[in-house]
C-alpha cells in the first residue's frame, strides 16, 4: 500500500477534459471511466422509479379487492415494473455500469475499444428509458401486457405497446453496442502479459456475457419489430386468423430472454469471484473451473427456453428435451458456488461489507437458482407455472441474486471510484434491514405459489390475505434497508473518509493505479507477470 | 500499419470468385425447374451456403484472419443452426 | 394442503418433495459450511491465510455428484408430466371456450355452462379454445395447467377422485381482468352428474331467465355487468332504449339501442363502437349464438332498467 | 502515448486494425442473428404450410429476382476489388470501383421499387383487399417477403450510405493506402448484405 492519497501524480478523470466543463464535460466525454459513471446515475434513476413501483404493487396486494389502484392501474403498473427493471435496470445494470468503469482497469487498458461507440450506447440507453417513461404521458398510457408482451395481446390491446416495445428494441440496441465493445476490448486490448488465463474472474464474466448480448439481444429485436409492425400496419405475424401461430411468438421471445437471465447474473457473479479472494486473503480455488462453467452456462442458456413454455402447447418431446437441458444448466452455477465456497477454507476472512454482499448473493441464489429447479421439472412447473412461485423464483435470482452482488459491486469499487470511503457499521445496518425485508417479502409468494395463487393477479382469493399482508410488510421493511444504503453511499460520496489508493490491499490491476484514477488509468501500462489474486 | 503483413488478393483470384458466384447462381436457379420435392429445398440451401463461403472467405478475407476470428465466426454460426434445431424440437413433433 | 384431489395429486407432489427435499439439503449445508469458515477462519482467529492448490479430482466430484441429483429431479419431474399427456380413450370430452374474462364449458350434448361439472372417478378430456388472447385453465387442486391458445387445440385431462368444488382460474395474463377469470369445477357422483347434464334449460324459466343464464354462459358478464357499473364494455342495466352515440366506420352518429341494434352488437360487434369504449374488445358471437337466445338477451337487457 | 514502440502487443495507441476489424465481424453477427430470427419465422411457417409457399412463391418473378442477385454479387466483386486497389496504392482505381458500387446499389433498388409495384398493383401487399383473399400461408409468405426484403433494402441503403462516406472519406485522405480499415469494414457491412440475399433469393423466388 503506497500512501499517496494527498499528492496526485495525474489530475484524476474526475476533472473536465476536452472543451467543456461541468456536466457537458461528462456526456460528450468517452473517458470510460465517465460513461461508466453516467450510467451508474441514470440506472440508479431507472431503478429507484421500479422500486416505487414495486412497492405500490405490494400495497395494492395488501388486501383482496381495491386499495389504491384499479385493475388497469395495476396490470400497467407491472408491466412497468418488469420492463423498467429488466430492460434498464438489470440488463444493463452491471456490466454498463461497474463493467465499464472497471473493465479496462482490471485488464490493464487506456479505454474500451470504441470510446465513440461507448458514449452513443449511453445514448441510446437513455433515449429508450426516456422512450418507455414516456408511455405513461399519452394515449392510453403504459403498455399492459407484462413485460413479455405476449402476442396476440399485446397486438389487441389499446395501450401504448408500440412505444413500450420500440423502447426495448432501442436499448437491445444499446446492449449490444456495449456487447461488441467489449468484446473486442477484452480480446485486443489486455496489457502485456496478461494472457487469458491471467486475466481477473470479473472480465471472464464480463466476456461471456458479452457473448449472450452480441448473439441473442438481435432475436427479441426483430422479434419487438414485428410486434410494431404488426401493430401498425395491421399486418399479422401471430396472428391466428391468418394463420400465424402466437406460440412462435413465445419461442423468439424466449430464444432471446431466458440467455437474457444469464446477461443478469453472470456478471454478478464476476464480481463475487472478485470480492471474495481479496476479503479472504486467499487464490481463489478453482480459477479455470469458474472460468469455463461461466462459458458453460452462456453456451448452455441458449438452449433452455422452452422451459418458460410448458404448458404453451408446445410438442411433448420439446417440452421433455427443454427440461432435461435446463437441469444440464444447474451443474455451472453449482461449480462456482462450491468453489467460491471452498476459496473460504483456511483464509483469513475480514467480514468488510462487500464481503457481506458476496456472501449474501450466495446464500440468496441458492434459493433462487434451487427453486429454479421446481420450475424446470415438469410435473412441478405445469402446477406453479405463472404463479406467484415463479415470481419468487426470479426475484430471488434477479434480486436477491445480481442486486445484491450489484450493492456488493458499488460498495467494493466505491474507494476506487470516489477515492473515499463510506461508513461501514451503517452500511451492515442498512445490508441487515434489507436482508431480513427481502425474505420476507419473497418467501410467503413461494407458499402462495404452490397454493396456487396466479401472478399478474389484481386481486385474489381470500385464501391469500394473510400470506400477502406479510409480504407486503416485508416490502417496507426492505424499502427501509434500501434508502439507508442509499443515504450511507450518498454521504459517503460527499463528505466521506479519504481512501488509500488501495484500501482493500487487492492484487488486480485496478488497485495498483490512483483512486480516483486518472484520465489515462495508468500512468505507464502496466505488464502481468502473474496470475491474478496471488496473495 | 507496421505490425501487420495483410494479405493482397489479387484481380485474378476476385474475377475467379465472382465467376463461380455467377455460375452458382446459374445452377440453383436451373435445378430449381425440376421439382425433387424436399431435396429441392437442401440443394437450393447447400448452393446458398457455398456462394457465401466463397464470400465470406474471400472477399471478406476471412481465410487471411486470425483463428481466433474464425473460431468466432464458426461459434456464431453453430448457436444459430443449433438454436433452429431446437425450435424445430417443436415444430417437427407438433 | 394437499388433497388428493386427482390423479396427478401425487406424481406431482412426489417430484416435488423430492426436488425440495434435495435443494433444502444442499442449502443448508453448504450455507452451514459457509457460516463456519466465517467463524473459524476469520481474521482474527487466523491472521494469515494458508493456499491451498485446486483439485482436479474435486472440481470433477462437484461437477458428477450434481449431475447425478439433477437427473433424478429430472426423471421424476417427467415421470409425473408423462400421464399428463396420454389421453385414455374413454375420457368423456369437453370443450372449455376461453375468452376476455370468462369460461364456458360446452359439453357434447350441446349444454353449455359457466362452472365445470365432472363426474367423479372418471377420466375428463378438456379441449382448450380461445376467441381472443390467450387464456390457461388452471386448476391447483388438480394440478394441472394448460394454455388456451386462439387458433391451436390444446388439451388437457385428468381424473377426479375427490368429490367437491375446487377453484379454476385463468393463469395466463388476459388483461384488465385477468384476475377475475375466476370460475369453480364441482366433482359430483356419477348419477347426479347424468341428471345435471342432461337438464335442459328449465321449460318453466320465462325468456328473461334464460336470457339471464345465456350471458352467464356465454361469459358476457365479464365485460358487461348488470348493475350499471361500467367494466371494459357498456353495463347492461338501463341501455335499452337509450339513445347513445356510437363510432361507425370513423364516423360518430347517434343510435338507439333497441333488438336490431343488439343484434347487430352481438354478431358483428365492431360496426359501432359505443363512444368511450374501444374497437376489437368484444369478440363477435356470430353462429355461436342462435337467433332466438339472442332474442332472449334482448328481452333480458330490456329488463334491465336504470336504477331510480 | 508514450509507448515504446517496440512493445508491440495490442495497445498502440488509436490504431488496433485487426480490433476494428473484429468489432465489425462482432457486430455483423449481430446482423446475421436479426435476419436469423426472420429465417427462423420463414423456416416455421414454411414447414406449416409448404403448399401456399409454393403457391406464392410462383407470382414473384424469378428474372427480376436473378438479375438483383447478379447486381448484388458483382458490386460485391466490385468492393472486394476496391480494397486489393486501394491495398496496392491505386487510390483512384478503388474510387472508381466504389463509385460502381454504390450504382449496382440504386440498379437495385430501382430493380426492387418495381417489382414491388407490380405486387401493389395486385393488391398483393398486405392490407390491401385482395390480399385478404389469399390463403394462410401465402398471406403469411407476403407478409415475410415483403419484411425480409424491405429490411434487407434498408441494409442496401445503409451499406451504400456507409460506402459514400468512405468516399468522402478517400478524398479527404482519411481513408488512404496506409489506413484503410475504414473502406474494409464498410466492404465487410456490403459483403454482408450481399450474403443476406444469397439465402433470400432461392428461398422466395425458387420454392418448388
Ligand atoms: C437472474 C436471473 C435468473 C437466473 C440466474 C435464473 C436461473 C434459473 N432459472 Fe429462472 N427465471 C428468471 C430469471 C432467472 N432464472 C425470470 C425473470 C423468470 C420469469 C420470466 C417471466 O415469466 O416473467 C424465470 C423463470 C424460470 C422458469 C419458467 C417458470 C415458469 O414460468 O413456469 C424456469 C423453468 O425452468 C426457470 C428455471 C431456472 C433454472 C433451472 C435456473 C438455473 O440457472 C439455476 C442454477 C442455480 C442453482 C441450481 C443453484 C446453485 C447450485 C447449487 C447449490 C449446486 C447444487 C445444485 C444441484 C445439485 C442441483 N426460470
Ligand atoms: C431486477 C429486477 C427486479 C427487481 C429488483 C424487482 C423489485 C421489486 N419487485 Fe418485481 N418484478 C420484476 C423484476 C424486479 N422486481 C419482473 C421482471 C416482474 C414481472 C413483471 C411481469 O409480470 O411482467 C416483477 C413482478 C413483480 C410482482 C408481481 C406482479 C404480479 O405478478 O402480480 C411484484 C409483486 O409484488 C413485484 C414486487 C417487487 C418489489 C416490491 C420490488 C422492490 O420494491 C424491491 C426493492 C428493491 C430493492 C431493495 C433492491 C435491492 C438493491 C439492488 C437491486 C441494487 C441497487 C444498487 C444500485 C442502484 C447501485 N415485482
Ligand atoms: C371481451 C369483452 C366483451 C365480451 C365477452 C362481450 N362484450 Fe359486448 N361489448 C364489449 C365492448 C368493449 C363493447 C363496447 C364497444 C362496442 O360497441 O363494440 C360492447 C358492446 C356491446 C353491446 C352494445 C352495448 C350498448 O349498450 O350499446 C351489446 C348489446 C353487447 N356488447 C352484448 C354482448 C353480449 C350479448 C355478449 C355475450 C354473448 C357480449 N357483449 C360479450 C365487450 C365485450
Ligand atoms: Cu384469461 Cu387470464
Ligand atoms: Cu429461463
Amino acid at each position: 500500500m503506497t500512501e499517496q492519497a494527498a499528492i496526485r501524480k495525474q489530475p484524476s478523470f474526475r476533472e473536465p477534459t476536452g472543451k467543456y466543463t461541468g456536466i457537458l464535460s461528462w456526456i460528450t466525454s468517452t473517458d470510460h471511466k465517465k460513461i461508466g459513471l453516467l450510467y451508474l446515475y441514470s440506472i440508479a434513476t431507472f431503478f429507484i422509479v421500479g422500486v416505487l413501483l414495486g412497492l405500490a404493487m405490494k400495497l395494492e396486494l395488501i388486501a383482496p379487492g381495491e386499495t389504491i389502484m384499479k385493475a388497469q392501474t395495476y396490470n400497467q403498473v407491472f408491466t412497468l415494473h418488469g420492463v423498467i427493471m429488466i430492460f434498464l435496470f438489470i440488463i444493463p445494470g452491471i456490466p454498463a455500469s461497474i463493467g465499464n468503469f472497471t473493465l479496462p482497469l482490471l485488464i490493464g487498458a487506456k479505454d474500451v475499444s470504441f470510446p465513440k461507440i461507448n458514449l452513443l450506447s449511453w445514448y441510446l440507453y437513455v433515449l429508450g428509458g426516456l422512450l418507455a417513461l414516456s408511455t405513461l404521458l399519452f394515449g392510453h398510457g403504459p403498455a399492459d401486457t407484462g413485460w413479455t408482451f405476449y402476442a396476440p395481446y399485446s397486438i389487441k390491446t389499446g395501450t401504448n405497446v408500440t412505444v413500450a416495445v420500440l423502447a426495448a428494441f432501442v436499448l437491445g440496441f444499446s446492449s449490444i453496442l456495449t456487447g461488441v465493445n467489449f468484446l473486442t476490448t477484452i480480446h485486443r486490448m489486455r496489457c502485456p502479459g496478461m494472457s487469458w488465463f491471467k486475466m481477473p474472474l470479473f472480465p471472464w464474466s464480463l466476456y461471456a456475457t458479452a457473448w449472450i448480448q452480441v448473439l441473442a439481444t438481435p432475436i427479441v429485436g426483430i422479434t419487438l419489430l414485428m410486434i410494431v409492425v404488426e401493430r401498425t400496419l395491421g399486418v399479422g405475424f401471430f396472428d391466428p386468423a391468418i394463420g400465424g401461430d402466437p406460440i412462435l411468438y413465445q419461442h423468439l421471445f424466449w430464444i432471446y430472454s431466458h440467455p437474457a437471465v444469464y446477461v443478469m447474473v453472470l456478471p454478478a457473479m464476476g464480481v463475487v469471484s472478485e470480492i471474495i479472494p481479496v476479503f479472504v486473503r486467499k487464490y481463489i480455488y478453482g480459477y479455470k473451473a469458474i472460468v469455463v462453467s461461466g462459458l458453460a452456462i452462456a453456451f448452455v442458456g441458449y438452449f433452455v427456453w422452452g422451459h418458460h413454455m410448458f404448458t404453451s402447447g408446445m410438442s411433448d418431446t420439446a417440452r421433455v428435451v427443454f427440461s432435461f437441458i435446463t437441469f444440464l444448466v444447474a451443474v455451472p452455477s453449482g461449480v462456482k458456488i462450491f468453489n467460491w465456497v471452498a476459496t473460504m477454507y483456511k483464509g483469513s476472512i475480514d467480514l468488510k461489507p462487500p464481503l457481506v454482499y458476496a456472501l449474501s448473493f450466495i446464500f440468496l441464489f441458492m434459493i433462487g437458482g434451487l427453486t429454479g429447479l421446481v420450475v424446470g421439472a415438469l410435473a412441478t412447473d405445469i402446477h406453479v407455472h405463472a404463479t406467484s412461485f415463479v415470481v419468487a423464483h426470479f426475484h430471488f435470482t434477479m434480486f436477491g441474486g445480481t442486486g445484491f452482488a450489484f450493492l456488493g459491486a458499488v460498495h467494493y469499487w466505491f474507494p476506487k471510484i470516489y477515492g473515499k470511503i463510506y461508513n461501514f457499521k451503517t452500511a451492515i445496518i442498512g445490508w441487515a434491514i434489507l436482508f431480513v425485508g427481502f425474505n420476507l417479502l419473497y418467501i410467503p409468494m413461494f407458499i402462495m405459489g404452490i397454493e396456487g395463487m396466479p401472478r399478474r393477479y389484481y386481486d385474489y382469493l381470500p385464501q391469500f390475505t394473510n400470506l400477502n399482508r406479510l409480504s407486503t410488510v416485508g416490502s417496507w421493511i426492505l424499502a427501509t434497508g434500501l434508502f439507508i444504503i442509499f443515504y450511507n453511499l450518498v454521504k459517503g460520496v460527499r463528505k466521506g473518509q479519504p481512501a488509500t489508493d488501495n484500501i482493500w490491499n487487492g492484487k488486480t490491476l485496478e488497485w495498483q493505479t490512483e483512486s480516483p484514477p486518472s484520465q489515462e488509468n495508468f500512468e505507464t501500462i502496466p505488464t502481468v507477470t502473474e496470475a491474478p489474486y496471488n496473495y | 500499419m507496421e505490425e501487420e503483413k495483410r494479405h493482397i488478393v489479387g484481380l485474378d483470384k476476385n474475377t475467379l470468385i465472382w465467376i463461380d458466384l455467377l455460375i452458382l447462381t446459374f445452377v440453383t436457379i436451373s435445378v430449381a425447374q425440376f421439382n425433387f420435392r424436399s431435396v429441392t429445398v437442401i440443394i437450393a440451401l447447400l448452393i446458398a451456403s457455398t456462394k457465401s463461403y466463397l464470400v465470406i472467405t474471400n472477399f471478406m478475407h476471412l481465410k487471411f484472419e486470425s483463428r481466433m476470428l474464425k473460431l468466432m465466426v464458426g461459434i456464431a454460426g453453430v448457436i444459430f443452426i443449433l438454436i433452429l434445431i431446437a425450435l424445430f424440437l417443436d415444430y417437427s413433433a407438433r | 394442503m394437499f388433497s388428493g384431489a386427482s390423479n396427478y395429486v401425487r406424481s406431482t407432489d412426489l417430484a416435488f418433495t423430492i426436488i425440495f427435499g434435495i435443494s433444502l439439503f444442499l442449502l443448508v449445508l453448504i450455507t452451514s459450511i459457509m457460516i463456519y469458515f466465517l467463524i473459524r477462519y476469520n481474521r482474527k482467529r487466523n491472521p494469515v491465510a494458508t493456499q491451498v492448490k485446486s483439485s482436479n479430482a474435486l472440481e470433477i466430484t462437484w461437477t458428477l455428484v450434481p449431475i447425478i441429483l439433477v437427473m433424478i429431479m429430472f426423471y421424476y419431474g417427467w415421470t409425473g408430466f408423462e400421464p399428463m399427456r396420454n389421453v385414455p380413450k374413454d375420457a368423456m370430452e369437453i370443450k372449455a371456450i376461453g375468452r376476455m374474462w370468462t369460461w364456458s364449458f360446452a359439453y357434447n350434448n350441446g349444454k353449455v355452462s359457466d362452472k365445470l361439472y365432472v363426474p367423479f372417478g372418471k377420466p375428463v378430456k378438456i379441449n382448450l379454445m380461445s376467441e381472443d388472447v390467450i387464456h390457461s385453465l388452471y386448476i391447483p387442486a388438480f394440478r394441472i395447467k394448460e394454455d388456451a391458445v386462439p387458433g391451436k387445440n390444446n388439451y388437457l385431462w385428468f381424473i377426479p377422485e375427490h368429490p367437491g368444488t375446487y377453484d379454476v382460474m385463468c393463469a395466463e395474463y388476459c388483461g384488465m381482468r385477468h384476475s377475475y377469470m375466476i370460475t369453480q369445477v364441482n366433482v359430483m357422483p356419477e348419477d347426479s352428474f347424468n341428471i345435471w347434464l342432461n337438464a335442459g334449460a328449465s321449460a318453466s324459466a320465462s325468456p328473461v331467465e334464460q336470457g339471464y343464464q345465456l350471458i352467464k354462459d356465454n361469459g358476457c358478464i365479464g365485460c358487461h355487468s348488470t348493475d350499471g357499473t361500467k367494466l371494459v364494455g357498456p353495463s347492461f342495466r338501463g341501455s335499452f332504449g337509450v339513445k347513445k352515440t356510437v363510432i361507425s366506420a370513423g364516423k360518430e352518429h347517434e343510435i338507439t339501442v333497441d333488438k336490431d341494434y343488439i343484434y347487430k352488437s352481438i354478431v358483428d360487434p365492431n360496426a359501432d363502437i359505443v363512444k368511450g369504449f374501444n374497437l376489437g374488445i368484444m369478440p363477435s358471437f356470430k353462429n355461436k349464438i342462435s337467433d332466438q337466445d339472442i332474442d332472449k338477451i334482448s328481452d333480458y337487457i330490456k329488463s334491465l332498467v336504470r336504477p331510480q | 502515448m508514450e509507448i515504446e514502440p517496440s512493445n508491440h502487443v495490442h495497445l498502440t495507441e488509436h490504431r488496433d486494425d485487426e480490433g476494428q476489424r473484429m468489432g465489425m465481424w462482432i457486430f455483423l453477427f449481430t446482423e446475421v442473428i436479426l435476419f436469423g430470427g426472420l429465417f427462423l419465422v420463414y423456416a416455421v411457417y414454411r414447414n406449416m404450410h409448404p403448399v401456399d409457399f409454393h403457391e406464392g412463391s410462383i407470382k414473384l418473378n424469378v428474372v427480376i429476382g436473378a438479375i438483383n442477385t447478379i447486381i448484388l454479387l458483382t458490386s460485391s466483386y466490385f468492393v472486394a476489388m476496391a480494397v486489393s486497389s486501394m491495398q496496392k496504392g491505386k487510390v483512384k482505381q478503388a474510387r472508381t470501383l466504389l463509385l460502381l458500387t454504390i450504382l449496382c446499389a440504386i440498379i437495385f433498388l430501382v430493380n426492387k421499387f418495381f417489382e414491388w409495384q407490380t405486387k401493389f398493383h395486385h393488391g398483393l401487399f398486405p392490407g390491401m383487399e385482395e390480399f385478404y383473399k389469399l390463403s394462410h400461408g401465402e398471406s403469411l409468405f407476403f407478409i415475410l417477403y415483403f419484411f425480409m426484403t424491405g429490411l434487407h433494402g434498408v441494409h442496401v441503403i445503409v451499406g451504400a450510405v456507409f460506402i459514400g462516406f468512405i468516399l468522402r472519406y478517400i478524398k479527404k485522405g482519411k481513408v488512404n493506402p496506409v489506413r484503410y480499415t475504414l473502406l474494409e469494414n464498410s466492404g465487410l457491412y456490403w459483403h454482408l448484405v450481399d450474403i443476406i440475399w444469397i439465402f433470400l433469393f432461392p428461398l422466395f423466388y425458387l420454392i418448388i
